[in-house]
């Protein structure tokens, strides 16, 4: 019954986009988000790192930076105002986070600085009081019943629960692959204008990232969509990402 | 029963919150020793005002600073007879900590805003950390470092506060002394009151 | 470590004896203190002095008048913080009032559980609850609606069971006749038999 506690590196997505970018010694903005997409999905790929109750978290996390990428390579690419505003909650969200990861740091001081109180044992003088029977005036067999009913809502709230976060990875999925098709569309009339070969090196870099994602999510959702099949065979990728 | 004196029932007051050891409401505490809200109050206080004294070794442990736990919801209010914190060096040889564990990073994360802004809501939570947090909180939960109690404004939901046995652990009266309570405060207010729109996250 | 003042020594030694239930002797605490016979009799006699105050509700309890207890014996001599006698009232009324209590859904949910499937260990009912459960499942025994026995498997663990008196207040003879008590039984093994979203997270 004891559970089983792994050591993560981070506690989510925003710790690990915030680690990212003050690794980079940057500030959060919009164009340090873009800047560290590629190490985001990179890190996403290698899924062994996060669990699944948190995939989908980091999945929605990278759609939008996945916008926000798209938007600084293809200038052509227009974004909805409902992305913009995504986009714009995220830089937000991702700078009050970093404000409240002081917190955490505090608590951790304080946690480990040894200035403690101690309470008393609860009710020390209970063996002294003797043996009685005391139910109370509610207590009846439909009432047992009725909570050991309600106890097994909670468990099946709870079974829905882990439905509904494999429902918003697969939806995830759905809108990032979306997204790349746009991308597509935008940057086949677009490539020629970009300029300079390490605009189109990232990009490789990003459709890889992608690839292996949606490559990793095919395998442990086990999940028939050909999400995976659709990009190799328009884009044909140079390498065996979809083994 | 002839009618107590003010320092007979400080002696109650005492007596009882050392029989019982855990936090107890004030509901229970004035049933128990037989006074009203107002009387109760003085008394708290007076006993929290002795108890300042360096020569006593124990101090009061409650949900907020004293005088404002006399509002309308006071009956709910806790209160812990706990020995303070400068003394913890003598007795840890005699009281091991049940929390020597290492919090994870996932752990802390979610313990740290429950406690500078509980009572708070689990959807409140996730979109603060950007992530799922129902097992990270039924694991604090399991391990008694928060507690939860139904939201009196969505009757499907909980809402979660920092346990006091976390609270013992931090070394604190009440989560009002953790430090820079007050800024976090201001900083969550001032983000939430920015004009931006909250997409309706998770 | 620096000389602790009078003051301090006597918080520490008020902090030592309200943390521990069983009396001391005048070694450990003065060890504990780190103090010497001298002071720990000058200690010990100011601490006295204080409880004797009507605002107070404990007293010391030793072995016979303080003074007379510091001879060659003194080492062996033990000593106990206890409520004052005059204040015994008060542990009744708090037992009364503890029982008097309807139960609260806590304590039913928790109550179910153990009839259905009991005999259950505490860390058992807490996972299924998803919430720590010391108090609710002390308050139980208390009522005599549980009882606990040693686990054969864990040491230092209790089985908890509904109590024949319960039984026989639901008009059960056995918490096999517990209302759809097969349908629970396979519930509760499918649920635990589910692939668990848990593992990893934390």
């Amino acid at each position: 019954m004891a559970y089983e506690i792994t050591i993560q590196k981070f506690s989510g997505p925003l710790e690990a986009l915030l680690d990212l970018i003050e690794s980079k010694k940057l500030q959060v903005s919009e164009i340090s988000l873009a800047e560290v997409t590629d190490d985001f999905l990179k890190y996403i790929a290698k899924r062994e790192l996060i669990d699944f109750a948190t995939l989908a978290d980091f999945i929605s996390v990278a759609s939008k930076l996945i916008l926000i990428k798209s938007k600084s390579l293809l200038p052509d690419m227009t974004l909805s105002g409902e992305e913009e505003a995504e986009i714009k909650d995220l830089e937000r969200r991702l700078k009050l986070y970093q404000e409240l990861k002081q917190a955490g740091r505090l608590i951790q001081d304080r946690w480990k600085s040894g200035e403690h109180s101690f309470a008393r044992p609860y009710f020390m003088h209970m063996t002294d009081v003797a043996a009685i029977f005391y139910p109370g005036t509610t207590l009846s067999l439909s009432a047992v019943e009725l909570s050991a009913n309600k106890i097994f809502e909670a468990f099946e709230k709870l079974a829905m629960e882990t439905e509904t976060i494999k429902g918003k990875v697969i939806s995830l999925e759905e809108k990032i692959s979306e997204v790349i098709a746009r991308m597509k569309q935008v940057g086949e009339s677009s490539f020629k204008n970009l300029s300079g070969e390490k605009s189109i090196s990232e990009r490789i870099v990003l459709f890889l990232a992608i690839l292996h994602l949606a490559r990793e999510q095919l395998i442990s959702l086990e999940q028939t969509a050909n999400f995976s099949d659709i990009i190799i065979k328009h884009q044909k990728p140079p390498t065996p990402a979809n083994s | 029963m002839t009618e107590s004196t003010e320092p007979q029932k400080l002696g109650n007051l005492e007596a009882l919150l050392f029989i019982d050891g855990e936090a107890l409401t004030f509901k229970k505490i004035a049933t128990v020793i037989g006074v009203k809200k107002d009387e109760l109050s003085a008394l708290l206080m007076r006993l929290d005002e002795m108890l300042r004294d360096d020569s006593r070794g124990l101090q009061l442990m409650t949900d907020g600073p004293l005088p404002q736990l006399f509002d309308e919801k006071w009956e709910a209010r806790k209160v812990q007879l706990v020995t303070k914190p400068k003394h913890a060096g003598i007795l840890e040889a005699f009281v091991k900590s049940e929390l020597t564990e290492e919090l994870t990073p996932a752990s802390l994360e979610a313990l740290s805003l429950v406690a500078y802004f509980g009572p708070i809501s689990r959807s409140h939570l996730e979109y603060l950390r950007g992530v799922n947090s129902v097992f990270t909180l039924r694991n604090l939960l399991l391990r008694g470092l928060v507690e939860r109690f139904p939201d009196p404004k969505n009757a499907n939901a909980y809402l979660y506060q920092p346990s006091f046995e976390l609270l013992r652990h931090l070394g604190v009266k009440s989560k009002e002394e953790l430090p820079d309570y007050q800024k976090f405060q201001q900083l969550l207010v001032s983000f939430e009151q920015a004009p931006q729109t909250e997409p309706a996250q998770q």
